[in-house]
């Protein structure tokens, strides 16, 4: 079947890919450009640990395909640190203990920025509900809402 | 999971993708958030030779009032509609909706147009849309129709929209003052289909009676119906518990539920009765009723 | 999953004139889209295939009926079906029993009583709605048939929530003088059967 | 809490360190086994039976075989011709890995497509055409000892039933006597469901096996690769696969909690099939396949009764299971116990007297039996005796919190040894309590709720005393296959003062490589920081169990602190060569020794690392290492109360968890912010079984709850906010007094969410509700007692 030519930016760096039709995006990100932060945990749109932004928005990977993201901006969580310094999501899960096994970590912590980036001051119910699209099987959540919670203030004070 | 092979097409423009549509007939089908397409075709429970992708058409996205009428343009995200300062002020129905769609990931891509067009009983705008007694847009070869929505679906999974039509637009009309809605919906957990769910947009007149009166549940039947009977029950009524009752027994009563692991029969539309009481206070107060 | 689907459809058309139109596989197979008989295995065994395509969800499946019992005079059935999806994702197996009963001289009823277990991911996804895919392939099952039998120049007409056809597959394979009429009165009620099962590949989700 | 004993720049036990595998992960830069990319690396993709028990009459590869990147279909009769098509499982049952005449249950192996990438074989899954013939199906485990049911072992010879084994323990005919001189007796009926792990990883394989040297390696995800190593050894060694040439590396692993300690088939074939290609092979399931296939936790049907006096003092308990294995016997256990640790049934009780007995079953199922988070069916014990001892507090109309406190073992009567054979090592019972009541105001609660009730609002208040029974096991009585249950670690120290410890268990996101430094700092006094932990590569780490059953601290800990000791011995030697005294005149203190009466007479530990390689005594070996290979004397009691308090809407039957507060005791801590941590994901995986998760089937053998769409893992907004706090009492006989703390708060929490949805509609008379609690199964006793909205 047909195969396309499509340009994407990740993690700022411009890609020019030749994909098949039915690639899907988290799987042009793992194998094609070997960005292995982003994994895959159901395939069927419910555990978010695919999750990356699109354009800015925190999108589920398995659930879109390559060609749809010709032209686009992606972040994945290969792409918060900048210039060897940690994003202030990135700090707070590793001071916070907000990760244990790290499977969903990367997904977790893209859905975090997302919020954080929208408001910098959410309440516990709105973090709560904002990560309610990824799974995590390890930590019970807690460590999780205190760890953007966290975020939140480093970035109010930046 | 992986997807059976297809051929991808990204029309810039409407008539563009209607001429895929038209020329691929069966073989194509149009992708427009792919929130539930896509699992299906890797479950490959689903095939495509074709997907038709509208999401390259400028000017699809918008929530806009214009001419005494709410307008959602067919492709409109519900992450965006969740934001529309329009509808966070004067449509909590469909803010109340759009919030309990899947998951706020899959409300990133999932569009309310896509929600519609899928023709799932288990989605939740449907119920809303015949609340508020939409009105659908569709562009074609013959170019534009509109589809009341209470014509817009005519079976399990199924829609008026011909193969080679795309839903561009939906019209809600404004509602007047003294008019409140609310969508209120039972799930497992949160990305889950409705066990049930009600939703009630009304119009109360000055002596506190109902002038209008939309009710409709959500999976409570293979097609989304309006729960005419209860309308009926309290157009011209006292907005009060007695006749909330009555009406909310009467559209749990023609709803025809299937058990599955959400619940039986007996509690699927026991729940329709329970949250439509809720789902009509809801809209009362919010239309400054008791 | 196991359930037992009961439905009546009564055509205005005499009870002799239903029989032999439901004894006659070509007809019936038009009621029926996607439906094709492939053969024959035995007196009272058949082969065939039906496809199913609705919006993004289709499915094939291969199926065997085999005849138990016919009784030409009281106008009654009794058949095992079996069908098994092509593409290895599960199986379903029928019993059915079907009878006419004359309501008038241009009047008869067709009852049907199918006890269908299902096997596979159609049973593990099917958000419960298998009544209600049942309910519409049947519906349109009957309207073709009376469109058939009360306006023989529709014959063609297609009800509009019809499944859209696909091309009757080998339907020209069909061995009309091999099947006779013993085969033929099971027909309807198998694909019937078999559509029931397909038709479940609409419970899909997100 | 004691105060840590070492200073922050060490970091020893007592230190909330900040984890040294973090910076990996939050960087995206784990390495999963789906990471993994070997230059000329093949996929594999399996097809699966959608029929619950079926012949098979012909498997049809030819489509598949034309589709261009389709390398080969490799089948049972493939396997057959090395012997390779059947497995023995832990519990010494035989599986198999591809069949050759039936399927036993939906979703099983049937055979596997190996093609150049994952998209191929995929497509060449579909393309495999097989042809069944549907068996009677048999679901229901009652009627699977039914003396008309099929039998469905078919291939063992001489079975004639489907019974797999009657185990018991306790004195049958005291519990009988006791019951019949009690005053009260109360029966209950409850059903722990089936569920899966669910861990967000699934499982999945690298079989690299190069043929010029002979070697196989295999990246997977096991949490116990030794044991993967030698079994692969028992099980290939026919066909020339040599232990020394096995090397089997778990790498990050993302998430276990007992699903990752059998061996499945498709790791099996995956091995096979790069044996026989001569090319790496990657297998990973997708999210279905890890539901419905691999193994599952729990399924017991148990029959529990409770003998009382009139003032409440518990005199004896009976308890009969029956427990679904299905098709085969492919429980996670010790081998000498076919029913885990279950006799821990007893709680935290001064029962007298009791008598457990379960029976083993085949069914139409996925075979498993392991722990859901749990140390080998713990979790059905505690549910078990933590449920009756409501059901019997309501019987006497007594509050629940005042039972326990009245029957809890005495705090002064440990060691305690219980009616089925079990030695508690430590436990202050009613502190726990006590101090969970407090937290959580107890008494204001059940004010709140008596003023509730009055208004016609339901909130109920559940506790669970639970005691778990963990880090199995003494080398007397435990062993896997024969492999007892020691554990281990190999600890070097460099010239420099630095540290490499390796050990024999392997973290799946417990955070080894940071509390296992911290033990070692605390003994030596090297900073964690420069302790390098390393585990589950079979070539380097000594040879242990793994980590499952939260055996790590109680096992692997103690080797690293013991082979720190002796380390330690040695170092002593050594500082005494360097301060020209004899050893017995040394002190050590956390870091040096120093010579007693004149502390400024000292070598650190550094000095003397750096002397073991540059100014060692004559006479002495080079070098500064140990290795322990740790063999516990018993295993650890861990404990704890938890309180939760529930809400229920009347309308709906929809219970929302209010606060869930847990104490717990796991003895002493090597590092509280990972103890929480656990904690906080142990009760979340309590409260999934307890409100959501359950895998079920028809009549037919189908499989419900699949799917992530059916199988509910609670997300953020269902979990509550928890409520931690300690209590410690050190286990006497651990080297540094831990206990383990995994899984405690999956064992105990269930039973507090339970007993708090009882509790909210005890006033009508409610005395049980089954697991998970689904809004239609309260609103049904709503509507059954006149409460529903």
């Amino acid at each position: 079947m047909s195969r396309h030519d499509i340009q994407l930016t990740v993690n700022g760096a411009s890609h020019r890919v030749q994909v098949e039709s039915r690639l899907l995006l988290v799987h042009l990100l793992r194998e094609n450009l070997r960005l292995t932060g982003t994994h895959i945990g159901c395939d069927t749109t419910h555990c978010g640990a695919c999750t990356v932004l699109l354009d800015g928005e925190p999108v589920k990977s398995c659930t879109v395909l390559a060609v749809q993201a010709e032209g686009s901006q992606i972040t994945t969580v290969e792409g918060l640190e900048q210039d060897g310094k940690l994003h202030p999501v990135q700090q707070a899960f590793w001071d916070k203990h907000g990760l244990q096994c790290g499977y969903c970590t990367p997904g977790m912590m893209m859905t975090g920025c997302a919020l954080l980036a929208r408001d910098k001051n959410p309440s516990e119910a709105q973090i709560r509900e904002a990560i309610s699209g990824n799974l995590c099987r390890c930590t019970g959540y807690s460590n999780i809402v205190k760890a953007i919670q966290s975020a939140a203030e480093q970035l109010r004070q930046q | 999971m992986i997807p059976s092979a297809f051929d991808y097409h990204a029309p810039a423009s409407i008539p563009e993708a209607i001429a895929l549509l038209s020329r691929f007939g069966e073989s194509a089908k149009v992708i427009s958030g792919g929130q539930s397409l896509l699992p299906l075709l890797k479950l490959r429970l689903g095939t495509a030779e074709h997907l038709v992708d509208i999401g390259r058409i400028a000017g699809l996205e918008y929530v806009r009032e214009e001419g005494g009428s709410l307008r959602i343009g067919g492709r409109t995200r519900e992450s965006v509609l969740e934001r529309s300062e329009i509808v966070q002020t004067r449509f909590p129905i469909l803010l109340d909706t759009a919030r309990v769609i899947a998951d706020p990931l899959v409300r990133n891509r999932a569009t309310v147009g896509g929600n519609l067009a899928h023709g799932d009983p288990a989605n939740d705008h449907p119920a809303t849309m015949l609340a508020l007694r939409a009105t659908v847009v569709a562009q074609g070869p013959n170019g534009e129709r509109t589809i009341p929505i209470d014509r817009f679906f005519t079976g399990l999974f199924a829609t008026a929209l011909a193969a080679d039509e795309i839903l561009t637009e939906i019209r809600i009309p404004v509602p007047p003052n003294r008019s409140g809605g609310a969508y209120m919906k039972l799930e497992r957990k949160v990305g889950d289909y409705a066990t049930a769910a009600a939703a009630a947009q009304v119009t109360l007149d000055g002596a506190g009676n109902f002038s209008q009166v939309g009710l409709a549940l959500t999976n409570a039947g293979p097609v989304p119906t309006r729960a005419s009977a209860a309308e009926d029950v309290l157009r011209g009524k006292r907005a009060d518990e007695a006749n909330i009752a009555e009406a909310a027994r009467r559209a749990a009563k023609a709803a025809s539920p299937t058990a599955d692991r959400r619940g039986s029969v007996e509690y699927k539309r026991e729940m329709a009765r329970v949250l439509a009481v809720r789902a009509l206070k809801k809209a009362v107060e919010r239309a400054g009723g008791r | 999953m196991a359930f037992e689907i009961v439905k009546t459809f009564v055509v205005r058309s005499p009870t002799e004139q239903v029989w032999s139109f439901l004894t006659d596989p070509e007809k019936v197979a038009r009621c029926l889209p996607g439906a094709a008989i492939t053969g024959k295995i035995d007196e009272k065994t058949w082969q065939g295939t039906m496809t199913v395509k609705v919006g993004p969800v289709s499915s094939s499946y291969k199926g065997k009926v085999a005849f138990e019992k016919l009784d030409t005079a009281a106008h009654t059935a009794e058949i095992l079906a079996t069908g098994q999806d092509v593409r290895g994702r599960g199986g379903a197996d029928l019993k059915l029993t079907s009878s006419l009963a004359t309501k008038g001289p241009s009047e008869t009823e067709v009852t049907t009583t199918s006890r269908v277990n299902i096997t596979g991911i159609l049973a593990q996804m099917g958000r419960g709605m298998v009544q209600d895919v049942g309910d519409q392939i049947f519906q349109v099952f009957t309207q073709r048939v009376r469109a058939e039998l009360e306006a023989p120049q529709a014959t063609e007409a297609r009800p509009a929530v019809a499944p859209a056809p696909s091309p009757p597959a080998k339907s020209e394979a069909l061995d009309v003088g091999a099947l006779g009429a013993r085969a033929a009165l099971r027909s309807p009620i198998f694909w019937l059967a078999i559509a029931l099962i397909a038709g479940l590949f609409f419970l899909l989700f997100r | 809490m004691s105060e840590p004993r070492t200073s922050p720049e060490v970091c020893g036990m007592g230190h909330s360190m900040k984890r040294k595998e973090d910076p990996r992960f939050i960087r995206g830069k784990g390495n999963y086994v789906d990471d993994i990319q070997l230059p000329g690396m093949l996929h594999m993709d399996i097809v699966r039976s959608p029929f619950a028990h079926a012949k098979i009459k012909s498997i049809d590869a030819s489509k598949a075989l034309k589709i261009p990147g389709v390398l080969a279909v490799i089948t049972g009769e493939t396997l057959a011709k090395y012997n390779l098509h059947w497995m023995p499982t832990l519990m010494s049952d035989t599986q198999m890995v591809l069949p050759t005449e039936k399927v036993m249950y939906q979703a099983q192996e049937v055979a596997a497509v190996i093609a150049t990438d994952r998209y191929v074989a995929a497509d060449g899954v579909e393309a495999v055409e097989v042809d069944y013939e549907p068996l009677p199906v048999v679901v229901d485990p009652v009627k699977a000892l039914a003396p008309d049911a099929p039998v469905l072992r078919t291939d063992k010879k001489d079975k004639k039933d489907n019974r797999i084994f009657h185990w018991q323990a306790g004195d049958r005919a005291a519990t009988d006597k006791a019951f019949a001189e009690s005053d009260v007796v109360v029966k209950q009926d409850m059903y722990i469901p089936r569920i899966h792990v669910a861990s967000i990883e699934t499982c999945g394989c690298v079989a690299d096996f190069d043929r010029v040297s002979g070697k196989l390696t295999v990246y997977m995800t096991t949490q116990a690769p030794h044991a993967v190593r030698t079994v692969f050894a028992l099980v290939a060694g026919h066909v020339g696969l040599s232990e020394e040439k096995i090397r089997i590396i778990s790498p990050d692993i993302g998430g276990g909690f007992g699903g990752k300690v059998p061996v499945y088939p498709g790791y099996v074939i995956a091995v096979a099939a790069s044996v026989v290609i001569g090319k790496p092979v990657k297998w990973v399931e997708d999210r279905m396949e890890n539901l419905q296939a691999d193994s599952f936790a729990r399924d017991y049907h148990i029959h529990a009764e409770l003998a009382a006096k009139k003032d409440g003092t518990m005199t004896a308990l009976r308890i009969k299971t029956l427990a679904d294995h299905g098709y085969t016997d492919a429980a996670a256990n010790p081998s000498k116990f076919p029913a885990g640790l279950f006799s821990i049934c007893t709680g935290s009780y001064a029962l007298k007297h009791a008598f457990a007995e379960v029976d083993g079953v085949y069914t139409n199922k996925p075979p498993g039996g392991i722990a859901y988070r749990c140390s080998f069916r713990v979790t059905e014990a505690v549910h078990c005796i933590e449920r009756i001892t409501d059901v019997l507090a309501q019987e006497l109309k007594m509050d629940p919190a005042e039972l326990r406190l009245k029957n809890f073992i005495p705090p002064e009567k440990f060691p305690w040894k219980s009616a089925l054979g079990w030695e508690y090592d430590s436990g202050n019972y009613p502190a726990a309590l006590r101090k969970a009541m407090e937290i959580v105001g107890y008494e204001a609660l059940r004010k709140e709720q008596a003023e509730k009730r009055a208004r016609g609002e339901l909130m109920g208040i559940g506790i669970s005393s639970f005691t778990e029974i963990v880090g199995a096991g003494p080398s007397k009585q435990f062993d896997i296959l024969g492999l007892k249950m020691f554990d281990s670690c190999e600890l070097r120290i460099h010239p420099t003062g630095k540290a490499l410890a390796r050990f024999g268990t392997k973290s799946q996101g417990q955070g080894h490589e940071t509390t296992y430094a911290q033990i070692i700092a605390e003994e030596l006094g090297i900073p964690a920081a420069q302790v390098q932990v390393e585990e589950g590569d079979t070539d380097t780490a000594p040879y242990g169990l793994g980590t499952y059953a939260s055996r790590s601290t109680p096992t692997a800990g103690a080797a690293g602190s013991l082979a720190a000791r002796k380390v330690r011995e040695k170092a002593k030697k050594i500082a005494a060569h360097l301060l020209e005294c004899s050893a017995d005149d040394l002190e050590w203190e956390p870091g040096k020794f120093s010579v007693k009466g004149s502390p400024s007479r000292s070598k650190t530990i550094q000095e003397i690392a750096l002397a073991a390689y540059t100014n060692h005594p004559q006479g002495m070996e080079a070098g500064l290492e140990a290795v322990s290979y740790y063999d516990p004397p018993n295993l650890t009691f861990p404990f704890g109360s938890y309180i939760a308090v529930v809400d229920i809407d009347r309308g709906t039957g929809q219970v929302k968890v209010r606060r869930f507060v847990a104490v717990d005791d796991c003895g002493n801590i090597i590092n509280p912010m990972i103890v929480d941590g656990q904690i906080h994901g142990g009760l979340a995986m309590g409260l999934a079984p307890a409100l959501l998760e359950e895998i079920s089937y028809d009549d037919e053998g189908n499989i419900t709850g699949g799917s992530f769409m059916d199988y509910l893992l609670p997300t953020a907004v269902e979990t509550p906010s928890w409520e931690t706090a300690k209590t410690v009492t050190p286990s006497p006989h651990h080297p540094f007094g831990a206990k383990g703390v995994g899984e405690s708060a999956t064992v105990g929490a269930p039973p507090a969410i339970a007993n708090a949805v009882v509790d909210a509609l005890a006033h009508v008379g409610v005395r049980h509700v089954e697991i998970p609690i689904t809004p239609e199964k309260v609103w049904r006793l709503l509507k059954e007692n006149g409460l529903a909205e």
